[in-house]
């Protein structure tokens, strides 16, 4: 089996980030804006795994702290849907740009 | 692992988070099982109880050594203990804010789960103060958060609650995951997550590759840490959520949360980049290579708290502000990580409790009371309660840093520690002493309104006991630890062993 | 002597704001008996030691000492970043106290002009009269610090709550000026406190002066805390440009609280300079002395130029506030004996002077509403005394012979002619300039044709009687028999003189 | 004369009782303040005639310690001293008394004599002071006297401008002795007089510094003596009542520039400059303060313009190294001047008016004060067998003496425009026949005559104390044991005298040929431009007027233009500049969670360049 080297993984795990970060940052739908905050975190657990193969000391605990970074990702995104539900009711919008009265 | 490795931990360092963890038990079924009719302010009390009894087991810890258990991913070192005593008096006074909190819409059917998931809240503070693992700091790191996201849109039908709760969980999800990314990293070199034993492999790096990936690493972690304090740049969301929250979240969040990142910060920092050599074998700490970064940061916190909160009508956004000119001071302190860093930062962080809750408990009655948060409203408060202006004063005195206030001894502290360091950190100094005097001006401002304007309408305040206790409480604390900080150094002094446990 | 006396006399005020508590509110008269009474016991302790110096009592004695708190850990640290309450007193500080005591209770008798909120008032009156005993009292740096600060609060309150029209705007100019001049002052204790490990004011002035190698202090950085220093207290005494703030403050406050500010406040700044600047920087000072001494005499000239077209009298007296205190720099620039006690005398003779000056500005104003120099002239008709003490206190200011000013003007320029003659010899404009804007005000109020209905307006009576005497007095005794301020002041001169190597 | 020091602690004590019980006893505080001077007259008299006979007495105490010097407070009784004594109480006594009835009736009159009691005090500690120091302090509370005295009426808009105007331009005089005497200190190490002679004659003092000093101290003492170019104050001073202008303004305090000069007269001789300066001033002002006075239309200006030749004079005479010329005039000057003073005081008391255009034929109405006018007039314009002859006499050969005869030519036609100006007043006044109604002028009482007879009998036989013809018994008194102060007598060739009587006759007849026989036409110089120059005073006043208070005005608006817009601006520049730092931060934060993260964002971009510059990565 041929090993894909682990820089690949951090690169991949990089542009994962960066990819979520981006559609956290410019997407309306507040939907999307957790999905892309999802693709951040995914990144990290691409690189907890990938460096608890191929790391510099490679162990297990990276694995294992991806697992907790799962759940909290899981969490943390059902919690943002719940407020979104309620936030809905108030406004009737998903769009994050039109929650805007708290402000200077 | 068996039970009888499961017995054999000294499972009594843990008793305060079991405390703590049994009334969120407790208050969650309780709330499940009373009836609709009976008053949820019962499960305040409870909580409270739960609390003052996780102080009281909390006490009776001090002086054990550093101990560790569950394979030292939860240690008890004087660090832990010093700082949860704060999270604890913290979150006490918080609660007794909390009982006395109303709303317009009325908090009924959710204030049993408003009391549980301070607790929840807590108990990840408490959890990460004692953590010995990237995993458990993590994990308490995100109990605190979780249960701050639903505190502050606790209030379902109020939109400025959806609204800023919704800021939160965003900012927060991004900020978590910058944190995290960092930490992988750390992870990636060390292969560990324990934290002593990440301290253990850094020292010994020599390849740059690495060192310069820790550096990336470093930066990401308090970027993302950053959130949690409100410090720049991560300090936005904090107006639009100290506004938008009740006010006991925002009492809380801007002193137990607050709290708690620092703690956070300063268990990550010293531990494990503390002993990055930057260039190879004993050179240079790199976070000491990194101090003027640090410093930059702190810099651009001060200056943007304190001359954005000039323009502030809201007083909790005024108050959001003047937090993180707050959070800024004590970047200062780990800035410049002098022999008194664990000193200043306790002694600030407690005199920064006891002051902002106490402002935090008047602005909760006066807008309550008034039904607007505008600065205004304080307007005439001599008049009509002599007391809560001048408990008031002192609070705002205090957050200023006047001679005769806890909040002067913190600052003093800050001071000599950001100076007696070789080289001294002049510049910071000068800024943070600058953006003091900026400070100033809405603090006093806040002062004009209560002593100088007359009062729109001449009404009585009521005050509640919950809150009475508690801007008395603070305003004890405040002027003693004012005219006599030696009881509180001392005690650092006499029970903590200059935290030189923190190592080992 | 008793172990907590100076304690006891700084603290004294305290217990007039107990009582106060207790007073109701809407009982004018005696709260502000009350008020006058509190100030009693300062001053008759500081006149008490003030006579025993007088007849040889040593005030080593009144030194007290106590432990506060430390920075770091005490078993290995000892003695060092421990902060320790220290009061103590020389007879420079003592001559402050006893002008405080006096000033006070003076103060306290003219603040029967005060309209509302009497209650308040003398409690942050009460207050702001610990901070300025306490300032006199520390030997300790951050102790001063403390009582320095402490005077800032209630002076914002006083200004803000009973002033005049734009009262507002002045103290919050007082404060961010004054704010920022105690944050250098912070910034430069804080650093000589964690660079030496003390911050008692002897401990620090010994520490700096063995540091001749420059181990704990760099030349530079010594400079550049002296710099501080002078900023720090030249917003306070105030020196040109940083002058504005005062300004405002003594046309918008009550004269009262003017009394005290200009009286008492205002020499805190030269205090600190002859103290700090001078006791634990003596070697800086030296080289910058020239600069001080051009300062002064732009302060001198700047002020006097600026009074002489002012229209409100209170504006004549700001400015004529700013122009004396460019002797005080004057004399501390010349960097010898007599213009350091020139300095010395300077500091003392203006306080009494503004203070009477102010306090008449009280008394008419109290009954015309206006301090409008065209508005007033020809006072004299109406209230001949008032207007005699007015000119009298103007003759004082402009340094009369007989009277405290004229000491004090001589001295500081009798220094300064022996070190810097061309520099003195434009200062000496200043004598003749402070002579015309003096009269042209004086004699505007009070000459002349009278410009408006006199009748039923009574002249000064009463209790006013007593701080216009009492003031009078006493700068004609020192214009008379200076050795009444020489004397207790020996000591520290040679102490200063000994410090700068003269 | 061990108790000299009680002379000028009799009329401070009038000064300190008039002022706080005076208002209780109106008229009667008169008599306080005259009994109060008698007694210091009379003891200033038995003082000189100890003098006569003993040494100089001088005793001090510390007064003020700096460091290691003393400064010492004391007195000294000298021969020119003792003199002054005996000058200055008796006419203040004079007009003490004269002032009784002068006064009379007005509701301020404690205070008057309150001021007077003040004035009396300073100029005698003035003239005890061994030191320079303490002749400053006196110095300056003799200006104080003058100051409150001149602005007596201080409801007249004038008298305030006049009191202002003498006390800043004497000031302006003051700081020069200031200057020069603090100097001195340096130099010499103290303040004493006969250390600092001791110094000059030891050469410890630098040639420069000497000239330096004396001219500074000189210009103090031009201050004081009205000597051009400070001298505007003086004729203004005139608003003050008319016994303080003979007191005051004629006969004490502007002599003490003179007597500053004298008593400092080793220093000025130590500087041939210093020496010259002093001539040249004093004969200058001489001359020009009496062109001035020929056109003056009012009866004190003439004699206020009068006062300020007459101490030209002394000056050039001190100038010209005649010590004793000039303290010989300054004795016979005080009492025909004062005298002059109170008579025309009788005068305006009389007529209420001081305009000499109106007045005339006073001679029958005014039988007292008349012939004491006449005497006064002939004492001033020199006339042989009066005083002012002898007096005058010695300056005119002092200055020939000492070489300077230009300054001498000057002083001769000053003497002639002396006689001129003052006939002419005399004529105005006192011949021809009324030119207003004087149905009703009456003869001041006798509390106001005998003091100017006592004074009319000293103006004719004061000048026998010093005459080349019967004894230079003064000259010879005062140098005595004092070979600085050069020689009692002068002798200067014959022709001098003659000189002088002629000139002042001719001005006598000149005057009289135009303002009494009328064969010239009254305003002979019509309103010609020299009418005008000399009328309005050479516009010396309007010149100061347009230059130095313009010149001060200027920069006073130019610093309040610095004040409001650099001092001030800075201050709200860099409030607004904080303010508006907060504005444009407060923009970012407009509710768009996303702009947050922006914000981050590039907050996060901007740290990374930090990051990597303060890390050392960017190598």
């Amino acid at each position: 089996m041929s090993s894909v080297p682990l820089s690949l993984y951090l690169a991949l795990a990089l542009i994962l980030f960066c990819i979520g970060l981006y559609g956290a940052l410019t997407k309306r739908n507040i939907i999307i804006v957790l999905i892309s905050i999802e693709l951040m975190l995914n990144a990290v657990n691409i690189n907890l795994v990938a460096f608890s193969k191929f790391g510099v000391m490679p162990s297990i605990t990276g694995q294992i702290f991806a697992l907790f970074v799962m759940a909290v990702a899981a969490a943390e995104v059902a919690i943002g849907v719940a407020i979104l539900i309620a936030l809905y009711r108030n406004r009737n919008t998903v769009n994050i740009d039109e929650v805007n009265t708290l402000k200077n | 692992m068996d039970l009888e490795t499961l017995l054999s931990f000294k499972w009594g360092i843990m008793t305060p988070e079991f405390i703590i963890l049994g009334a969120i038990t407790l208050l969650s079924l309780l709330d499940l099982f009373m009836p609709k009719t009976v008053n949820r302010k019962l499960l305040g009390w409870l909580g409270l109880a739960g609390i003052l009894g996780a102080l009281v087991s909390l006490v009776t810890l001090i002086g054990n050594g550093p101990e560790s258990i569950l394979f030292d991913t939860f240690r008890l070192d004087s660090f832990a203990i010093a700082f949860k005593l704060l999270l604890l008096i913290g979150a006490a006074l918080v609660f007794l804010i909390a009982t006395s909190y109303e709303t317009k819409e009325g908090l009924d059917e959710y204030r049993g789960e408003f009391y549980y998931l301070f607790l929840a809240a807590l108990l990840g503070a408490m959890m990460m103060s004692s953590s010995g693992d990237l995993i458990t700091l993590f994990i308490g790191l995100e109990l605190l958060s979780i249960s701050s996201y639903i505190l502050v849109g606790i209030r379902k039908k109020n939109r400025q609650s959806n609204e800023s709760a919704m800021k939160y969980v965003i900012n927060g999800g991004i900020s978590t995951s910058f944190t995290l990314f960092g930490m992988s990293y750390v992870y990636g070199l060390t292969g560990t997550t324990n934290l002593l034993d990440m301290a253990r492999h850094v020292v010994m790096l020599t390849d740059s590759q690495h060192i310069y990936l820790l550096g990336l690493a470093f930066f990401m972690i308090f970027i993302g840490l950053s959130f949690k304090l409100a410090t720049a740049p991560f300090h936005m969301w904090a107006p639009d959520v100290y506004q938008g929250a009740a006010t006991p979240v925002t009492a809380f969040l801007s002193v137990v949360s607050k709290t708690a990142g620092f703690i956070l910060i300063v268990r990550i920092l010293m531990v494990i980049f503390y002993n990055i050599p930057s260039e190879g074998l004993g050179t240079m700490p790199l976070l000491l290579k990194l101090q003027d970064y640090l410093a930059f940061l702190a810099a651009a916190t001060m200056i943007i708290g304190n001359v954005i909160a000039l323009r502030q009508k809201n007083i909790k956004r005024l108050f959001a502000y003047s937090s993180i000119a707050q959070a800024g001071y004590l970047l200062v302190v780990v800035t410049s990580m002098s022999a008194f860093l664990f000193d200043t930062l306790w002694f600030y962080l407690g005199a920064y409790l006891f002051m902002n809750l106490g402002a935090f408990a008047i602005i909760q009655l006066v807008t309550q009371k008034a039904g607007s948060e505008d600065i205004s409203e304080f307007a005439g408060l001599y008049r009509k309660a002599p007391f809560l202006a001048i408990a008031m004063a002192v609070f705002i005195l205090s957050l200023a840093g006047i001679p005769g206030t806890a909040g002067f001894i913190g600052k003093l502290n800050i001071f000599m520690g950001a100076l007696v360091t070789e080289p001294s950190h002049y510049v910071l100094v000068s800024i943070m002493i600058a953006t003091t005097v900026v400070s100033y001006f809405y603090y006093f401002g806040v002062m004009v309104q209560m002593f100088f304007r007359p009062a729109v309408e001449q009404v009585k305040f009521k005050l509640p006991a919950g809150l009475g206790v508690v801007i008395g409480i603070c305003l004890f604390a405040t002027i003693l630890f004012g005219v006599a900080p030696n009881i509180a150094l001392d005690f650092l002094q006499t029970n903590f062993n200059q935290f030189s446990d923190f190592f080992q | 002597m008793n172990v907590a006396y100076l304690s006891i006399l700084v603290f004294s005020p305290l217990l007039g704001i107990l009582a106060l508590l207790l007073v109701p509110k809407a009982n004018e008269s005696l709260i502000k008996i009350v008020g006058l009474l509190a100030t009693l016991p300062a001053l008759l302790m500081s006149l008490v030691v003030f006579f025993q110096y007088r007849t040889g009592a040593s005030l080593a004695s009144f030194t007290e000492e106590y432990k506060w708190f430390q920075f770091g850990d005490p078993s290995t640290l000892g003695d060092l970043f421990s902060i320790k309450y220290e009061l103590g007193i020389d007879g420079f500080s003592l001559v402050m106290l006893v002008l405080t005591a006096i000033l006070s209770t003076l103060a306290a008798i003219a603040s029967i002009y005060i309209k509302k909120e009497w209650k308040g008032y003398f409690m942050l009156f009460l207050l702001l009269e610990i901070g300025m005993l306490g300032v006199f009292a520390a030997e300790n740096l951050i102790l001063f610090f403390i009582f320095f600060e402490i005077t800032l609060i209630p002076t914002f309150f006083l200004i803000g709550k009973w002033g005049y029209f734009e009262k507002e705007k002045a103290a919050f100019s007082f404060l961010i000026y004054n704010g920022l001049g105690s944050a250098v002052l912070l910034i430069v204790i804080m650093v000589l406190f964690a660079r030496t490990g003390t911050s008692n004011i002897e401990g620090l002035t010994a520490i700096i002066a063995s540091d001749s190698q420059h181990l704990l202090l760099s030349a530079g950085a010594k400079m550049g805390l002296l710099v501080a220093l002078l900023i720090a207290f030249g917003v306070k005494l105030p020196i040109f440009p940083l002058h504005s703030w005062m300004v405002r403050v003594h046309v918008q406050a009550s004269p009262s609280v003017v009394m005290l500010h200009a009286g008492i406040l205002l020499k805190i700044g030269a205090y600190g300079i002859i103290r700090f600047g001078m006791g634990i920087f003596p070697d800086q000072f030296q080289e910058i002395a020239v600069v001080i001494a051009v300062l002064g005499v732009v302060n001198l000239l700047y002020g006097a130029f600026l009074a002489l077209v002012q229209i409100d009298f209170k504006m004549v007296l700001a400015y004529s506030s700013i122009s004396h205190m460019g002797i005080v720099l004057i004399g501390l620039g010349a960097l010898n004996e007599a213009g350091i006690q020139g300095a010395i005398f300077q500091v003392v003779s203006h306080g009494l002077i503004a203070a009477l000056l102010f306090f008449l500005v009280g008394v008419f104003y109290e009954r015309l509403q206006t301090s409008n120099i065209p508005n007033l002239g020809g006072m004299a008709k109406g209230m001949p005394i008032t207007a005699g003490f007015l000119l009298a206190g103007a003759m004082a200011s402009l340094g009369m012979p007989g009277m405290s000013g004229f000491v004090s003007e001589f001295m500081a320029f009798l220094g300064l002619f022996k070190e810097m003659p061309i520099l003195a010899a434009v200062g000496a404009l200043g004598i003749i300039l402070t002579a015309v804007y003096l009269l042209r005000a004086v004699l505007g109020i009070t000459y002349g044709k009278t410009q408006r209905d006199f009748a039923g307006i009574t002249d000064i009576r009463r209790a006013e009687w007593i701080p216009a005497l009492v003031l009078m007095g006493i700068i004609v005794l020192i214009g008379v028999y200076p050795s009444v301020l020489t004397e207790p002041l020996t000591s520290t001169l040679e102490t200063i003189m000994l410090g700068i190597g003269g | 004369m061990e108790n000299a020091w009680i002379i000028p602690l009799f009329p401070l004590l009038s000064f300190l009782f008039l002022i706080f019980f005076g208002k209780r006893l109106k008229d009667a505080s008169a008599y306080i303040g005259i009994l109060l001077s008698l007694a210091s007259f009379v003891y200033s008299l038995l003082v000189l005639f100890e003098r006569f006979t003993s040494p100089t007495h001088k005793a001090e105490s510390v007064w003020l310690t700096i460091g290691d010097v003393q400064l010492t407070a004391g007195f000294e009784v000298n021969q020119l001293n003792a003199l002054m004594l005996v000058i200055v109480s008796l006419v203040s006594f004079l007009v003490h008394t004269y002032s009784k009835g002068y006064m009379h009736g007005d509701e301020r009159i404690h205070v008057y004599y309150a001021y007077l009691g003040l004035f009396t005090f300073a100029m005698l500690g003035l003239v005890l002071s061994p030191n320079l120091l303490q002749t400053y302090i006196f110095w300056e509370l003799v200006g104080l006297g003058s100051f409150l005295l001149i602005g007596f009426y201080f409801y007249k808009d004038e008298a305030k401008r006049a009191a202002k105007k003498a006390f800043i331009m004497t000031r302006i005089g003051d700081v020069g002795l200031l200057i020069g005497m603090i100097l001195l200190f340096w130099q010499a190490g103290s303040f004493e007089y006969d250390e600092i002679f001791a110094a000059v004659e030891a050469g410890a003092i630098s040639s420069t510094m000497i000239t330096l000093t004396a001219i500074l101290i000189f210009i103090g003492a031009m201050g004081k003596s009205g000597q051009f170019p400070l001298h505007t104050w003086l004729p203004d001073a005139m608003e003050g009542p008319t016994p303080v202008s003979a007191l005051i303004h004629a006969a004490t305090m502007v002599a003490a520039g003179v007597y500053l000069v004298a008593s400092l007269f080793p220093l000025f001789t130590a500087s041939e400059t210093a020496l010259m300066t002093v001539a040249i001033v004093g004969a200058f002002t001489a001359i020009f303060a009496a062109s001035i006075g020929l056109v003056q239309k009012d009866i004190k200006r003439v004699l206020a313009f009068s006062t300020v030749s007459q101490l030209g004079y002394m000056m050039l005479a001190l100038g010209s190294a005649g010590y004793v010329a000039g303290v010989f005039h300054l004795m016979t000057h005080a009492f025909f001047k004062a005298l002059l003073f109170l008579a025309a005081g009788s005068v305006i008391h009389a007529v209420h008016t001081q305009d000499i255009e109106k007045m005339g034929g006073l001679w029958k109405k005014l039988r007292v004060t008349g012939p004491l006018f006449l005497i006064g007039t002939l004492a001033i314009s020199g006339v042989p067998l009066f005083s002012g002859f002898f007096s005058k006499d010695e300056i005119l050969i002092a200055a020939w003496a000492h070489g300077n005869t230009v300054l001498f030519w000057l002083a001769v036609v000053a003497a002639f425009f002396t006689a001129f100006y003052m006939f002419r007043l005399f004529f105005m006044v006192f011949a021809g026949e009324s030119r207003t109604d004087m149905k009703h002028v009456k003869e001041s009482p006798s509390v106001m005559t005998i003091p100017m007879v006592v004074l009319a009998v000293l103006a004719v036989v004061a000048g026998y104390v010093n005459t080349p013809w019967f004894g230079t018994f003064l000259g010879d008194w005062l140098t005595d044991g004092n070979p600085a102060l050069g020689h009692g007598h002068i002798e200067g060739p014959a022709w001098i005298m003659i000189v002088a009587t002629i000139v002042s006759l001719l001005g006598i007849f000149l005057a009289w040929l135009i303002y009494s026989k009328r064969s010239l036409a009254r305003d002979w110089l019509g309103a010609s431009t020299l009418y005008n120059v000399l009328y309005n005073k050479y516009y010396i006043d309007e010149l100061y007027e347009v230059t130095i208070l313009k010149v001060t005005k200027g920069i006073s608006v130019l610093l309040r233009f610095i004040e409001t817009f650099l001092v001030e601006g800075i201050v709200k520049g860099v409030a607004g500049a904080v303010s508006g730092l907060g504005h444009v931060g407060s923009k970012f934060q407009n509710g768009q969670i996303q702009r947050y993260g922006t914000v981050a964002f590039i907050g996060v971009a901007i740290l990374i360049v930090v990051f990597t510059v303060t890390g050392g990565y960017l190598k």
